[in-house]
């Protein structure tokens, strides 16, 4: 009973009246399954056609504009690697000097937030510039190939992190950037994953009504770097946030004010067997057992921080999860 | 209106006639007294504008960027290391046609760490695509930068407004401040075709395949060599309206019929002017001063060398292991005159070593004494130098 | 043209002083150039600064080498190597001291004129800044400007109360110096 | 010619010109596939379709979706073992959906509100056929014969429409007027009843057969199967279906002090359950087979309904599984007592299925009865040219009668039923094979579509809800005829259908079209040809399955690029 869908009206008719904006079109390049394409679409249909997006170099850059085509239906800029926050900033100069209120959002990786990026985005922050900054999060330079960045997890392997004799992925820890991001005493800094696409727009709205400094960090699989199906992305994504590895959080002025629960945090295993880039932690070794134990450590350690631990037995909860509903009506 | 006023002091007054939304800029020396000024004027309340306090040079050149695709008129300024810091930027405005002013306070380029005067800064950043203007005092500085907005907006290309450090931002001399109505004669108010725009919500900044990448860059250039007729344009509808002309792409003074001629940018062809005034029993020498480096005026620069057969090249940078920047690529643009004057190629005051009006008769003495020799710092003093670096 | 160089100290107001000097001039009508030898010198450093007047336009940028003035903003700086140097013969020299010119002039080996600049901008400003008071009293020696053309430059720069105690002590440095002492010499420099 | 742009800018929305379809290996589609519940209905019903219906306001539609397939839900709501509930995927993830109870309130609603069956009355000159048995076979049979366009006679030796559900079904477990309005709401449907006309006393098969184009028998089982051990009987035997039977007409049962039955099915627990409510102090159950429980394969389990017999034993009756009567203790002609031992099927070396007796476990219980209640057989009068003398039919699986064409049957008189909801499933596959004999086409076998299995769903998108229980009589009060179970509120029905995880169907949630990274899902409310509420716009899908793997029910899957 395979049954092909046949329609009556024009596919290009039903695309251009779809109940949701969309500010990415379909065609861009992106690998099958990609998280970042995903989260991105979720962040632009969420922040509606008035907004201006300055887009640091990576791969969401790359997939959605390869000259002479564009996905974005929004006024989008790509300048350079590390200088988003301050592009956004002047987009933000130059509206605020022409009594506009278009919002402008800056887009930008792991490696152009946490690393390269990190300066102007800093000052942007500083400055008070009325800027959504939101990151995609895939924890490595993917554009470039999978080497290791500051968002890196411990452990994971990546080109520049590989596995030897002497070495068992990365040595350093993930860096904890909404911290640092929410010591600029922002009104608004939050994590959000994938997974939890509803989630993501609630938190995208709430950053749209703030005047100021905003920032997002959006947990976005790489089937590719991590080495996962690309029909598995959320899973993992959502895989992540239970077993504790990556803490859906919500920090006003640097005060932590809400966390999505977790009623039964699942194992961090259960997260890393589905990725290639954790493979040799499930090896017969000594330095192996050790690594996923400093993992399962590292996850109770932010489930305690934070709090996540709820009192209910659902597998994860109901608040800003993404349960769903007949006729697509979901929370938030 | 005739004033006294700090060369720095001039070009933020300039700046703010030319009514910019936007200006970012992070503090060097010897920029640091465009930027206050700038900055007073704006707490005062005489320009009204949004003042962006960046973190680094990198961001004061992608603010502006920024705010510029987003359609406001923009300014900033650097100098030296902050040139560099920001060429990743500059090459990106360029290429992405967007028109921005910026003013380079002329600085040499560390280690050694040095604050004072030289081009290496500009000149290091000569292939960013930006058209580069240099000029000999404020009261040209003044009228390029309102220049210059014109030239950058018309032409979709950003320019680069080059000051002597010190020599020229930190002097005070009489200067012509034009009037706001002037300025508003002269300069439209901002427009770029390709200002971001919800309802026009086009992209910018894409890749470029193989395929259309050498088009690109040929657009680019083709861009910059256009460039030079409303370099022409703008310097003659200012003239028209002020009395004043700063000299076009290239700027021919002295004896019109010289074998013997010197070429320089920037301010040092104050200094030489003067001194060929003092030393008339030097023989007649024909002085050349080119005002815009890029788009390099072959054209105009071969009329001016039409009859000299001694062409003095004096610059104030230099790429080592190479030689002289400027003089390279005069020699290049000479190439093709039936009868090519010999190229005598010269640093002069790297590093905000002091150029005496004496240079002109050493000068001179050097070229009548010898064929031309290779590149050569030429007030180098080989004394201070252990010997196997001499 | 009149080629002054001015020797002071970080903070002293040097620049301030050519500038003003070079406003003044050029405010009346003369083509003035003032520009520091600007160096990453802190407060407290020896620091120079640089005036030429003319009766046509300069356009050279070089520094002063051998200028027909020295003002010299305190007399410590006498002892920093090269302070004197390349002054034109005849030159005038004009040393903010409280000493009198003659003990001056022994030390120094040539002749000077001194101005207690210090003291006076005490009293009258309530600060020790000197350079206001050595300008009045290098026009009342040189008599190439009119006082008149220093006070519209302080004006421009100047509001109010600092104004007015500027005036006063202006007024006050340019009595304590004789009128015209280097007004031939100046005019020869000009002519 | 491409021309370049200035500073290389771009359209928007202009990467649609790149059909990134063209990378695909592997294509999503939408796959209707029968949820676990579906499948396991012998009725045939749809749960799943019904329950989406009625979980978005729409409960007559959810009615109707359930009469096309068995149009008698209020009976079988109640009836039924609903096998649908134990196949449930739910009832992995926390608890079962409770589909009987909104079978039932569904059933209930329509009689209350007077819903219309989807029938139109068949032409003058339509072609007739005949149902022989007004049971829940004969009249699914006469009811899906009607909806084809045939004119219908329902032919019963008995005053009234119901058969089993009227003969051997307390009232306590299906009130007598909710099965009268039900019989009697179909019956008014158009269907040409004939009361009291038994098959060999008032008409025979071969009259049938000549005035009609095709005959469905629904007989059911009337005859009483022998039963002795070893030989012996008691002179005072009574059998448990007789005794039920008479309770029901007439009211009257025999007295006793303590009694075993002699089974393990529906009737041995109703004659028990009975026995309790007309005072016999002692009932006790004797069952070679063992009680329902979880991990228990239904072949060895009691055939009863487990609900009824946790609501037997909750009233007093005493069960003794695996164990058989060895002898019977008799004084005279009369039992006071059975000689029991513990016993279980095996299986043999050879394969053969054995039941053995455990040496050592014989008891004595006394007793003052023993009823057989062991099952019936079918009273082949009228039919035993049918029959040769086997207990059942032997027909096909969609009822045709092998050697005989043009009859077909269904119901409890053939093996291996013995529910209403099977009686009703024979009813509607026995009338879709008539209309295709009569038609002269050959008969089709129902295809077997896999199920959606629990591991086929994303559960991650379900929250955790308890099921909506009915009222239950509680075990002092239940005397009479008074239902046991009572009705869902309308809430809890509503309730209970948002419950459903709608195996194997799009229930419109919107993951597909929200999740696409390509954004190569489109809704749409006009084009659901499908079934569901989305189409893949296949030049820009890439094949990634993230959907497939998102769906919640199991709807997409993956297939090979052709």
């Amino acid at each position: 009973m395979n049954m092909h869908t046949h329609t009556p009206i024009p596919i290009a008719d039903l695309r251009r009246s779809q109940p949701r904006f969309q500010g990415i079109e379909s065609g861009h390049r992106a690998c099958l399954g990609c998280g970042e394409a995903l989260a991105a679409r979720l962040v632009t249909e969420a922040a509606g056609p008035d907004v201006m997006i300055a887009n640091a170099t990576g791969c969401l850059e790359i997939f959605t504009t390869p000259w002479p085509e564009s996905s974005w239906r929004l006024p989008w800029m790509h300048s350079l690697f590390e200088n988003t926050g301050a592009i956004a900033a002047g987009m933000e100069a130059a509206l605020k000097a022409q009594g506009k209120s278009t919002k402008v959002l800056a887009f930008g990786g792991d490696g152009g937030t946490f690393d390269i990026g990190f300066q102007s985005l800093s000052g942007m922050l500083e400055r008070g510039h009325n800027v959504l900054y939101v990151c995609y999060d895939n924890e490595a330079y993917m554009n470039t190939g999978i080497q290791r960045s500051s968002s890196t997890p411990h452990a994971a392997m990546t080109t520049t992190s590989p596995v030897g004799r002497d070495r068992m992925g990365k040595r350093h820890l993930k860096k904890d950037i909404l911290s640092i991001i929410a010591s600029h005493h922002i009104p608004f800094a939050a994590s959000a994953s994938v997974a939890y696409p509803s989630d993501i727009r609630k938190k995208v709205r709430r950053a749209m009504e703030i005047e100021g400094p905003t920032f997002l960090l959006i947990h976005s699989p790489c089937p590719l770097g991590w080495g996962h199906d690309g029909a598995l992305s959320i899973e993992v994504a959502r895989l992540a946030v239970q077993t504790g590895l990556f803490p859906l959080i919500e920090l006003e002025r640097g005060e932590l004010i809400g966390t999505m629960p977790l009623r039964q945090p699942r194992p961090v295993t259960d997260y890393l067997r589905l990725q290639q880039r954790f493979s040799h932690l499930f090896k017969d070794d000594s330095r192996a057992r050790e690594e996923l134990e400093h993992l399962q450590a590292l996850a109770e350690r932010n489930i305690e921080y934070y709090g996540l631990k709820g009192n209910h037995d659902d597998p994860c909860d109901s608040e800003g999860a993404d349960t769903v509903r007949r006729g697509g009506q979901r929370w938030a | 209106m005739r004033q006294a006023l700090e060369g720095s002091q001039a070009i933020a007054r300039a700046v703010a006639l030319c009514r910019p939304q936007v200006i970012a800029a992070y503090p060097i020396t010897p920029q640091t007294h465009i930027v206050e000024n700038i900055a007073k004027l704006v707490a005062d309340g005489k320009l009204v504008c949004e003042y962006v306090s960046v973190e680094s040079e990198f961001s004061a050149a992608s603010v502006v960027l920024g705010a510029a695709v987003a359609g406001s008129r923009t300014y900033t300024a650097s100098a030296s290391q902050g040139i560099l810091l920001m060429s990743e930027v500059l090459f990106n405005i360029a290429g992405n046609r967007v028109p921005i002013v910026m003013t380079c306070a002329n600085r040499a380029v560390g280690a050694p760490l040095s604050i004072w005067n030289d081009q290496q800064d500009s000149m290091a950043v000569r292939d960013a695509g930006w058209i580069q203007l240099y000029c000999a005092d404020n009261q040209e500085a003044v009228d390029t930068t309102i220049q210059a907005y014109r030239i950058a907006e018309r032409t979709e290309l950003p320019v680069m407004v080059c000051v002597d450090g010190f020599t020229l931002t930190h002097t005070l001399e009489p200067i012509d401040m034009p009037s706001q109505e002037q300025v508003d004669a002269f300069l439209p108010p901002y427009h770029f075709a390709r200002t971001l725009d919800p309802m026009k919500p086009i992209s910018l900044g894409t890749l470029v395949s193989p395929d259309f990448y050498p088009e690109a860059r040929h657009s680019h250039h083709q861009a910059l060599l256009n460039a030079a007729a409303e370099i022409v344009a703008a310097d003659a509808d200012w003239c028209a309206l002020t009395g004043r002309s700063q000299g076009s792409l290239v700027q021919v003074e002295g004896d019109a019929d010289a074998s013997v001629a010197i070429l320089t940018l920037g301010s040092v062809i104050g200094t030489l002017a003067d001194a060929r005034e003092m030393h008339p029993e030097l023989g007649p020498v024909k002085l050349i001063r080119l005002r815009a480096f890029r788009p390099f005026p072959t054209e105009t620069l071969l009329q001016a060398c039409a009859g000299v057969t001694d062409l003095v090249v004096l610059e104030r940078a230099l790429s080592p292991g190479g030689g002289g920047i400027v003089g390279a690529e005069v020699k290049a643009a000479l190439f093709d005159m039936p009868n090519p004057p010999r190229v005598h190629n010269f640093a002069v005051g790297l590093g905000g070593r002091d150029v005496p009006l004496d240079i002109y008769p050493r000068l001179l003495q050097t070229v009548r004494s010898q064929s031309p020799r290779p590149f050569a710092v030429f007030d180098v003093d080989l004394d201070k130098l252990p010997a196997e670096d001499r | 043209m009149i080629e002054v160089r001015i020797h002071g100290r970080g903070g002293q107001g040097n620049v301030v002083a050519a500038y003003l000097l070079a406003t003044a001039a050029i405010d009346e009508g003369h083509f003035g150039q003032a520009f520091p030898a600007f160096g990453a010198e802190r407060r407290g450093a020896p620091v120079v600064s640089f005036v030429r007047i003319a009766e046509r336009t300069l356009r050279r940028r070089n520094q002063v080498l051998q200028p027909d003035f020295l003002i010299v903003q305190d007399r410590a700086l006498l002892k920093v190597p090269g302070v004197l140097d390349g002054l034109r013969p005849g030159g005038g020299i004009l040393v903010n001291t409280s000493l009198d010119a003659a003990t001056l002039s022994e030390q120094v080996g040539s002749a000077v004129v001194t101005l207690p600049a210090t003291q006076l901008a005490r009293t009258h400003l309530g600060r020790p800044v000197p350079n206001t008071a050595l300008l009045s009293a290098f026009l009342t020696l040189t008599q190439i400007l009119p006082m008149d053309a220093l006070t519209r430059a302080l004006e421009q720069k100047f509001r109010g109360d600092i104004l007015e105690r500027n005036l006063r002590l202006i007024e006050a440095a340019s009595q304590q110096v004789a009128a015209g002492q280097w007004k031939e010499r100046a005019h020869a420099a000009g002519a | 010619m491409t021309e370049l742009t200035r500073g290389a800018f771009a359209h928007p929305g202009t990467s649609l010109a790149f059909k990134t379809g063209s990378w695909r290996v592997q294509l999503p589609i939408h796959q209707h596939r029968p949820a676990p519940c579906h499948n396991a209905c012998p009725a045939g019903e749809d749960a799943q379709a019904y329950l989406g219906l009625l979980a978005t306001g729409q409960a007559q539609q959810a009615w109707e979706a359930i009469v096309r397939a068995n149009p008698l839900p209020a009976i079988t709501g109640r009836v039924c073992h609903h096998p649908c509930e134990s196949a449930c995927n739910r009832g992995q993830y926390d608890e079962a959906i409770g589909i009987h109870g909104v079978e039932r309130f569904l059933g209930d609603e329509a009689i209350r509100l007077g819903w219309a069956y989807p029938v139109s009355q068949p032409a003058a000159d339509a072609r007739k056929v005949a149902v022989v048995g007004a049971g829940p076979a004969g009249l699914s049979a006469a009811y899906h014969m009607l909806r084809a366009g045939y004119r219908v006679s329902l032919f019963d030796s008995l005053p009234e429409a119901g058969g089993t559900c009227r003969m051997a079904i307390p009232p306590y477990r299906l009130p007598r007027n909710v099965l009268d309005a039900e019989v009697g709401r179909l019956l008014a449907t158009g269907i040409d009843f004939r009361a009291q006309q038994q098959l060999g006393r008032d008409m025979s098969l071969n009259e049938l057969r000549q005035d009609f184009g095709s005959v469905f028998l629904a007989p059911g089982t009337q005859k009483n199967r022998e039963w002795s051990i070893d030989g012996a009987v008691p002179r005072d035997l009574h059998v448990g279906l007789d005794l039920l039977k008479e309770w029901m007409t007439v009211g009257s049962m025999i007295q006793a002090t303590s009694v075993a039955i002699i089974g393990g099915g529906n009737t041995a627990v109703d004659m028990a359950r009975v026995l309790k409510r007309c005072g016999v102090p002692q009932v006790h159950i004797i069952t070679h087979e063992a009680l329902p429980a979880a991990g228990i394969p239904a072949e060895d389990a009691m055939r009863a309904i487990p609900r009824e017999i946790a609501q037997a034993q909750e009233e007093g009756v005493v069960i003794h599984p695996h164990r058989g009567i060895l002898r019977l203790i008799l004084r005279g002609e009369r039992v006071v007592g059975v000689e029991m031992a513990h016993m279980k099927k095996l299986r043999r070396p050879d394969g053969r299925v054995e039941r053995v007796v455990f040496e050592g476990t014989e008891t004595v219980m006394h007793v003052d009865q023993v009823i057989p209640a062991i099952g019936q057989q079918v009273d082949d009068t009228g039919m035993a040219e049918l029959l040769h003398r086997l207990p059942f039919f032997s027909p096909d699986p969609q009822g045709a009668l092998p050697g005989h064409p043009g009859v077909f049957v269904g119901g409890d008189a053939r093996p291996d039923r013995g529910s209403v909801s099977a009686a009703v499933g024979d009813g509607r596959r026995g009338a879709l094979a008539m209309d295709r004999f009569q038609r002269g086409m050959a008969a089709e076998a129902e295809v077997a579509v896999a199920e959606v299995g629990f591991e086929q769903l994303n559960l991650n998108y379900f929250e955790s809800a308890p099921r909506s229980e009915a009222p239950i009589l509680p075990p002092e009060q239940r005397r009479g005829q008074e239902e046991i179970e009572g009705s869902l509120e309308p809430n809890q029905a509503r309730q209970e259908a948002e419950r459903c995880l709608s195996c194997g169907n799009c229930f419109a949630c919107d993951n597909c079209w929200t999740l696409c990274p390509d954004s190569a899902v489109l809704k749409t409310t006009e084009q659901a040809a499908d079934g569901s509420h989305y189409v893949f716009d296949y030049d820009y899908c890439k094949g990634c399955g993230l959907c497939a793997k998102e769906c919640p029910c199991g709807y997409i899957s993956m297939q090979d690029e052709a």
